[in-house]
């Protein structure tokens, strides 16, 4: 092999702690290498010309390049190599960068230590075959999990697009937690006026199938050929027949069933439809709380239903479909506040979330948008908000900012003098994150124009004082402790992945943070992709994210997937393993091990032999790690290359 | 307002110093003041805890060390418990006052002698001798009316006691005072 | 390259492609300082690390073997590292036995946004590495070629 | 032996439906016994069950698949068996296993050691306590418990674990619980350096025969042995200690939590290399972590293919 | 039902004065549940806060003697009623598993110091060791009637690291032990705020308010009594109640009992054992009013 090296200075990013002159050098003298020099930006594209010319002028057929992380460049150089006709196998990457210059001073042993890394990086390239890709037909259609505005916004786009959409939904209606808003910033428009008719082109759009009240059981396959098995929950009411009137819900005797729509700030019955824009607008039991399912007595909206829908006896189903590509809109809930037991830890009625003070000042909710105080339905005077909780807070495990809090803060301090204009809200806050269009004059205004009092400190607690809630907090600009003696209380919550997504993260195979927010394949240029072919993100399944936002990116995730829908075939990655026939003896380990049902038993000639699917392989090499005769073997990560590394770096 | 220099004036042995001896990192702080916001004491602290903190990560030794706040401070944890960051600020305040001490700087001193009497009785007797201790500290601060009017009521129901309670290793513990004293002199 | 004399040891790290290098990446991303002598290899998945791979190492002459990958639960392909634990644990077992100390090859799990858990990772084995001085080493093909060696160093 | 002629009458009744069945007969000297391959009515005669029979026959069933094949199996042979079968490596259908109650082999190196010329062995006369060896007309009476193979004095399987025919009264102690690894652990005890510096020198020996390999029930892949392969190339053909001792560790490897300690692989080594304490350690690591110990019982799964998402007995660093 | 709760008993110095009726309870709730407490022999002072504000390796020093003592005794644990002693005695155990700081500790004593000793409160080892539940079938006087606040002190469970019990802003212990015992408690909501400490003769200003407030909220709230479970707040509020009233204003008269007091109370011993005589706020007419409570309650049923 002729292989040519190529040292990259990436500006002063390495040149500054490490002497490329000499790592060039030094990689002249390996095995192999007819050609090294070092080069200030190889991924320029000056910097991508000269390895093509010099793959021309000195025949090379294998590259090195010593630069950065190959997570960041190694596509790009792979373009280049192919670009001078070579297969994009024969190059293999140096990262001198992050795990050299960037990590130390000493430029002797940085120089050293990148000598080594080119050597290992030659070695191994000697062992690389030129790979080829099989191409494989997709299914054009789409499923986007979570039905909130972000998955609304995808769904839309894809549809619109000509895809065929299914959408799955964990509750009875999408609408998600924007639809729970009452007005959204910095607009104050109202929030079920913008998303109503959205929620309803979902309904009516003829390409997409809505799947409410349903869950992700099961998703096999892979980009292109995903099946997915959706658990439809059961609603003891047939949807096909149930029109919406509400009568069952009327009727219904049960009326303390929980009602996670308005955040439990009030009851529901047994038998409900969450809210009167719902969509689907169907009617579902919970049966924890149906005395008929319960006890076996009652049977009052079967009674009532002019349609005849409802089914006692109804469960569970399951359904299989089939996409090509997944788009993850699974948002967000709230922190369980409750840890914080200096705010009451929940035991003050007059404590409330940010979201629940939402559904009281919503005309939909259930005060009818009117403000009452938990405790004793009176209007609140004093009402003091408290920012970052559960957010920039370490001791609780929540050291990240929740960036949307500040501005609906605002807003609700601005809607509060709307609704009361004899009351006074007070902002407890330590930092206003107010960036965005129009975002720092809209907390400005409600300091200017609605008189927040805005407090800069952290609360340290509160206690009841008569009927009044006391509120110890500082003002560390005035430096010293405050009190205020507040009727309200609004914690801004933050918030963390939603329930569940780690789960879901599992069956999707694709990784998330410790807080259970989904990775997204590079923080700054695959923000919507994952590590998972053919599966994205959108909204604040990925992180908390605001509405403009999360819609932004329902709209990416949209144009993700019609750009990979626009070719009729994909090319799947060669770096999967192969068996060698002749080395196989047909124990059955790696079929045992492997993770994806990727390996099957074949006949050859009357023996029995183990067989790689390449589509379905994913290129973990569990079983080339297995396979104690070496008879399967990773592509691009073989026992040979691997060795040839450790034979690099260990000469003895 | 003293306008401060913020090259000159950073004393970096200081913060260094602080952050050894208590183990906490200053830069942790990010003034969220909920430290204060907690504080019993704030009402007497002429610096807030949460100025201490920023001026001590500021590194203005002088300023921190002559507070009275240090003196003032119960060690009742309110701030440790619910700082965000998961900074000891108890103890910071706790490793300043020694630094205090060491620097002689006493705060309006009433606080610190009471402390220097409460261990000068067990020093001498292994354990507190409640009214050693306050007859001590009265000839030390001349405040003779201190809790006399809890006289009629506490003395009859017998629990204080005019000697002090004997221990066999009172020496012991004479010895561990004198050792430290010994210690710090070096 | 010959480890810098006096200066440095030769640490081998295998590092899953999706978890753990990423890691070291974005530690790198952030300047966090590091020792100079572990070397990466990269590999798609702490499943495809062969614990055999480790013996050749320490027998080719590192003096410290570093695997990590993914959190168990965080694994890309789901359950490479739940295979990678159970092998790599009994190798980490074995070793003592061929006279390599305890402590030459470790493993662990550090995720694509550990950065400062990598340096953490990486900078207390070097320093244990360090600690345990250079690995016993096979000299040439013969034993006595070592042996003799052995027998000087110990005098 | 009592029960040689019952062993006899099983083997007649089941060979009209079997190709061959393995057992043993005597060899070039009375000191030794050798595999023996069973066709005929002639072949069933030869048949002899004796303290002689060290060979683990197991190990000639995966290069017979597909063949109706019976085998004599020692307590200890059983579980190589049981391994092979749990591991789908041979069929249950084809074989069919004969067992009997084994009271130990002989090692014939401690007899070798304690005679000291054994070039002409005249007889070898056997009772339960000693062994009357003839060596050049002079005889040699040796106590049985003193040539006997280490592995039998804390033999806990001394009974086949699977058969279809069993012959004699089942010995049935499984004394001591826990496998005896006494000997390992002094070595474990001695200096790093000491453990290193004998490796080296023990291997020294080696003459990369692989007879180790050969011998051994559970080495499957034969042929195909990455010893001895360019595509995997794990191991150079020089002659060198480095990659000596490297394949003794890919054995120990291979065999972790499949190994039955067996010691077919020691025996079978021309020079005496003590290897079968890599694959005890090995095994005593995988008792220790996964209480697991290979080969009784067919419904288990070897460790290293399989896992749990909570590990009771891995406690990972903590840094 | 554990039988066999054998314990070193660390009483601190307050107990032999201004909290000797914490003391007398304490010991004699124990012997009545059958819980066996033996004195940690020759004991000396912890060096309470003062200490601390000098040095650690001095703190933990003094400690640490008590701490061997312990040990003297062939045994691993040890309770006491204080909870400075208790923090006290927690800190230098914790702080001594740190090998510099311990080697600094042990050039101030004769012989190396014990780092193993645990120190846990009665009031731990009751509702962890004994259980409520077990206290519950104890009960032969309940104390219907007595509607009664439990005040827990800023240094009993905190910082939560060290304390390894019940909540650091919400405990409960008292309030569920109370409630066993049939009284009517109600949420104070000041259960950790500190009342003034130590600067009781220093700065008794700062104990005015910061005790003031507490009695305030408790009447606030229609507390007729407060149990604490520390010598420092007892003696606050109970021995200060009249010079906080004086300063402030007000008059209260609000019994502050030791936990220990009233749940002697409960399990029938008399006032005598329990020191009740001890406090300086006349327990007496609320005493009398549970006695009677009880006897209507009888004569109902």
């Amino acid at each position: 092999m002729k292989i040519g090296v190529f040292v990259c200075h990436c500006g002063s990013n390495i040149e500054a702690t490490v002497d490329t002159a000499t790592v060039a050098a030094a990689a002249r003298e390996f095995p192999g290498v007819v050609f090294a020099t070092d080069t200030m930006y190889t991924c320029s594209e000056p910097g991508q010309d000269e390895i093509v010319d010099a793959i021309k002028e000195h025949n090379l057929d294998g590259i090195v390049v010593a630069s950065c992380s190959p997570r960041m460049h190694e596509q790009t150089f792979r373009r280049t190599v192919e670009r001078a006709g070579l297969n994009k196998y024969l190059f293999e990457m140096a990262n001198i960068r992050e795990h050299v210059s960037w990590i130390g001073k000493d430029r002797e042993a940085n120089t050293n230590k990148a000598v080594d890394l080119v050597r290992m990086a030659s070695e191994k390239l000697m062992n690389n075959q030129p790979l080829y890709p099989k191409k494989f037909t997709i299914n054009k259609r789409v499923l986007i999990i979570g039905g909130g505005v972000a998955g609304i916004q995808a769904a839309l786009d894809c549809a619109d697009g000509g895809l065929e959409v299914v959408m799955v939904e964990k509750t009875s209606t999408i609408g998600g937690k924007m639809a729970k808003l009452d007005k959204t910033f910095p607009t104050v428009d109202c929030s079920s006026c913008i998303l109503g008719p959205r929620m309803v082109d979902v309904a009516q759009h003829p390409n997409i199938t809505l799947y409410a009240f349903s869950e992700i059981e099961e998703i096999n396959g892979y980009v292109g050929n995903f099946e997915i098995k959706v658990k439809k929950k059961a609603t003891y009411v047939d949807w096909d027949a149930c029109t919406g009137c509400g009568i069952c819900m009327e009727k219904c005797p049960s009326k303390k069933a929980t009602d996670t729509f308005n955040e439990e700030i009030d009851f529901t019955k047994a038998i409900n439809i969450p809210f009167a824009q719902a969509i689907p607008k169907k009617a579902k039991i919970d049966p924890e709380f149906c005395t008929m399912l319960k006890k076996g007595k009652c049977g009052v909206c079967a009674k009532v239903c002019p349609s005849g829908c409802i089914d006692y006896e109804m469960k569970d189903e399951f359904i299989t479909e089939k996409v090509g590509a997944i788009v993850t809109a699974t948002g967000f809930d709230l922190f369980d506040w409750t840890v914080y037991e200096e705010y009451g830890g929940g035991r003050y009625p007059d404590v409330i979330t940010s979201l629940q003070y939402e559904r009281m000042l919503s005309a939909s909710g259930p005060t009818g948008g009117h403000i009452k105080r938990p405790s004793d339905g009176k209007e609140p005077k004093d009402v003091v908000f408290i920012q970052c909780v559960g957010s920039r807070d370490k001791s609780v495990g929540r050291p990240y900012c929740t960036g949307f809090c500040c501005m609906y803060t605002a807003k609700q301090a601005i809607l509060t003098k709307d609704h009361l204009p004899g009351s006074q809200s007070y902002v407890f806050y330590m930092d206003i994150r107010a960036a965005g269009k129009l975002y720092d004059e809209f907390t400005r205004r409600a300091m200017e124009e609605y008189d927040t009092n805005y407090i800069r400190g952290r609360v340290s607690m509160i206690y009841p004082k008569g009927d009044k809630l006391l509120v110890r907090g500082a003002d560390t600009l005035m430096g010293t402790q405050v009190e205020v003696d507040a009727d309200l209380v609004v914690l801004a919550v933050g918030a963390e992945a939603s329930k569940g997504a780690s789960k879901l993260a599992e069956k999707l195979r694709i990784s998330y943070d410790s807080y259970g927010f989904y990775m997204e394949g590079h923080p700054k240029l695959k923000p919507v992709e994952t590590n998972t072919a053919g599966v994205y993100l959108a909204g604040a399944c990925q992180g908390p994210k605001d509405i403009p936002s999360s819609v932004a990116q329902g709209s990416a995730a949209a144009a993700k997937v019609l750009g990979l829908f626009s070719k009729d075939q994909l090319e799947s990655d060669p770096q999967v393993s192969t068996v060698d026939i002749k080395r196989c003896i047909g124990c059955g380990k790696c079929i045992q091990t492997c993770p994806f049902g990727a390996i099957k038993e074949i006949d050859f000639r009357g023996m029995i032999k183990a067989n790689v699917i390449e589509t379905i392989c994913q290129g973990c090499g569990i079983c080339t790690s297995t396979c104690p005769q070496g008879a399967v073997q990773l592509q691009h990560s073989t026992d040979n290359q691997i060795l040839s590394e450790v034979n690099a770096l260990c000469q003895f | 307002m003293k306008v401060i220099n913020i090259n000159s004036s950073y004393d970096s042995d200081f913060v260094r110093e602080v952050e050894e001896e208590s183990g906490q990192k200053l830069n942790l702080c990010y003034q969220c003041g909920k430290c204060t916001a907690g504080c019993p004491y704030t009402d007497e602290y002429d610096i807030s805890v949460s100025q201490i903190m920023r001026l001590t990560q500021a590194g203005q030794k002088e300023k921190v060390l002559q507070s009275n706040s240090l003196w003032l401070c119960a060690t009742c944890e309110s701030c440790t418990s619910r700082c965000p960051n998961e900074i000891d600020v108890a103890l910071i305040m706790d490793v300043l006052r020694h630094m205090a001490r060491r620097e002689g700087y006493t705060g309006t001193g009433r606080v610190k002698t009471f402390w220097d009497s409460f261990l000068s009785s067990v020093e001498k007797n292994g354990r507190v001798f409640e009214v050693g201790l306050l007859v001590n500290y009265i000839s030390h601060t001349g405040r003779f009316w201190t809790d006399v009017d809890l006289g009629p009521k506490v003395l009859p129901k017998g629990k204080i006691h005019f000697k002090p309670t004997e221990m066999q290793g009172k020496k012991e513990v004479a010895k561990i005072f004198m050792r430290f004293n010994e210690e710090s002199a070096k | 390259m010959p480890v810098l004399e006096g200066k440095e040891l030769r640490i081998v790290g295998f590092l899953c492609n999706w978890c753990s290098y990423g890691g070291a990446d974005t530690a790198g991303v952030g300047r966090f300082n590091q020792p100079t002598d572990l070397r990466i290899i990269k590999v798609p998945c702490s499943g495809r690390i062969d614990p055999l791979f480790i013996v050749k190492a320490l027998m080719n002459g590192a003096d410290g073997v570093l695997v990590s990958g993914c959190h168990p639960r965080d694994c890309h392909y789901s359950e490479g590292n739940f295979y990678a634990r159970r092998r790599l644990e009994i190798m980490q077992k074995f070793l003592p036995i061929l006279g390599y100390e305890p402590g030459r090859f470790e493993y662990t799990w550090v995720s694509a946004s550990e950065g400062q858990r990598w340096q953490q990772v990486v900078t207390e084995f070097t320093d244990q590495i360090h600690k345990l001085g250079p690995a016993p080493k096979i000299v040439g093909p013969e034993a006595s070629d070592t042996l003799s060696l052995m027998q000087a160093a110990l005098k | 032996m009592k029960f040689q002629e019952e062993l006899k009458e099983s083997i007649r009744k089941a060979l009209p439906e079997l190709d061959v069945v393995i057992g043993w007969c005597g060899s070039f000297d009375p000191l030794h016994a050798t595999p023996h391959f069973i066709y005929g009515e002639e072949d069933i005669e030869k048949l002899e069950i004796s303290p002689l029979n060290v060979h683990n026959l197991a190990t000639y069933l995966p290069g017979m698949r597909g063949k109706k094949v019976g085998v004599v199996v020692k307590g200890c042979d059983s579980r190589s068996v049981v391994e092979l079968l749990q591991e789908k490596l041979i069929s249950r259908d084809d074989i069919t296993i004969f067992g009997f109650p084994c009271t130990g082999v002989i090692d014939q190196s401690k007899v070798k050691k304690a005679i000291g010329y054994v070039g002409n062995v005249q007889s070898c006369d056997m009772s339960d306590e000693s062994l009357v060896v003839v060596v050049d007309d002079k005889p040699h009476s040796l106590k049985l418990s003193e040539v006997l193979a280490e592995k039998c004095k804390s033999c806990r399987y001394p009974d086949a674990i699977i058969s279809d025919y069993f012959v004699g009264d089942r010995i049935a102690k499984k004394d001591p619980a826990e496998p005896n690894y006494k000997e390992l652990e002094k070595f474990e005890k001695l200096a790093v350096s000491e453990r290193f510096g004998y490796w080296l020198k023990e291997l020294d020996r080696c003459i990369r025969c692989y007879a180790c390999r050969s011998a051994c029930p559970l080495c499957v892949c034969r042929d195909h042995c990455i010893a001895e392969s360019r595509d995997p190339h794990w191991l150079s053909q020089e002659n060198n200690v480095r990659d000596k001792l490297m394949f003794q560790v890919i054995h120990a490897y291979h065999m972790a939590g499949r190994c039955t300690e067996c010691g077919e692989c020691q025996r079978a080594c021309p020079v005496d290399i003590p290897i079968l304490m890599l694959k005890q350690k090995m095994n005593k690591e995988v008792l220790d972590i996964f209480n697991y110990e290979a080969g009784v019982n067919l419904k288990d799964t070897p460790p290293l293919l399989s896992f749990k998402m909570e590990e009771e007995n891995i406690t990972e660093k903590d840094w | 039902m554990n039988t066999s709760l054998n314990y070193a008993y660390y009483p601190g110095c307050s107990s032999t004065g201004t909290s000797v009726e914490y003391d007398m309870s304490s010991r004699a709730i124990c012997a009545a549940l059958g819980i066996q407490l033996q004195d940690v022999p020759d004991w000396s002072c912890c060096g309470s806060t003062p200490a601390h504000t000098v040095d650690h390796s001095l703190s933990s020093a003094l400690s640490a003697r008590n701490l061997d003592q312990v040990a003297s005794m062939g045994l691993d644990s040890c309770i006491t009623p204080c909870p400075s002693c208790l923090a006290n005695l927690k800190t230098a155990k914790h702080k001594m598993q740190d090998e510099n700081f311990r080697d600094k500790v042990n050039k101030l004593l004769e012989k190396p110091a014990n780092t193993q000793v645990e120190t846990k409160s009665v009031l731990q080892i009751l509702v962890e060791d004994y259980g409520i539940e077990n206290i519950k079938k104890k009960v032969v006087k309940p104390l219907t009637g007595l509607v009664v606040g439990a005040y827990y002190g800023c240094i009993l469970n905190r910082p939560a690291e060290l304390m390894q019990f019940d909540s650091r802003e919400h405990p409960m212990a008292m309030d569920n032990i109370m409630e066993a015992l049939g009284a009517t408690v109600v949420p104070f909501p000041l259960k950790v705020e500190c009342c003034g400490a130590s600067f009781g003769i220093p700065r008794k200003d700062v104990v005015m308010r910061l005790s003031g407030k507490l009695l305030d909220t408790a009447q606030e709230i229609g507390a007729l009594a407060l149990v604490t479970a520390c010598p420092l707040c007892q003696m606050n509020l109970d021995m200060r109640q009249s010079q906080i009233n004086r300063a402030n204003g007000t008059k209260h008269n609000i019994p502050i009992f030791y936990f220990t007091q009233l749940l002697g109370l409960a399990l029938g011993l008399t006032e005598k054992e329990l020191g009740m005589d001890k406090l300086c706020v006349s327990p007496r007419t609320l005493l009398n009013s549970i006695a009677k409570e009880e006897q209507i309650k009888e004569k109902a049923a």
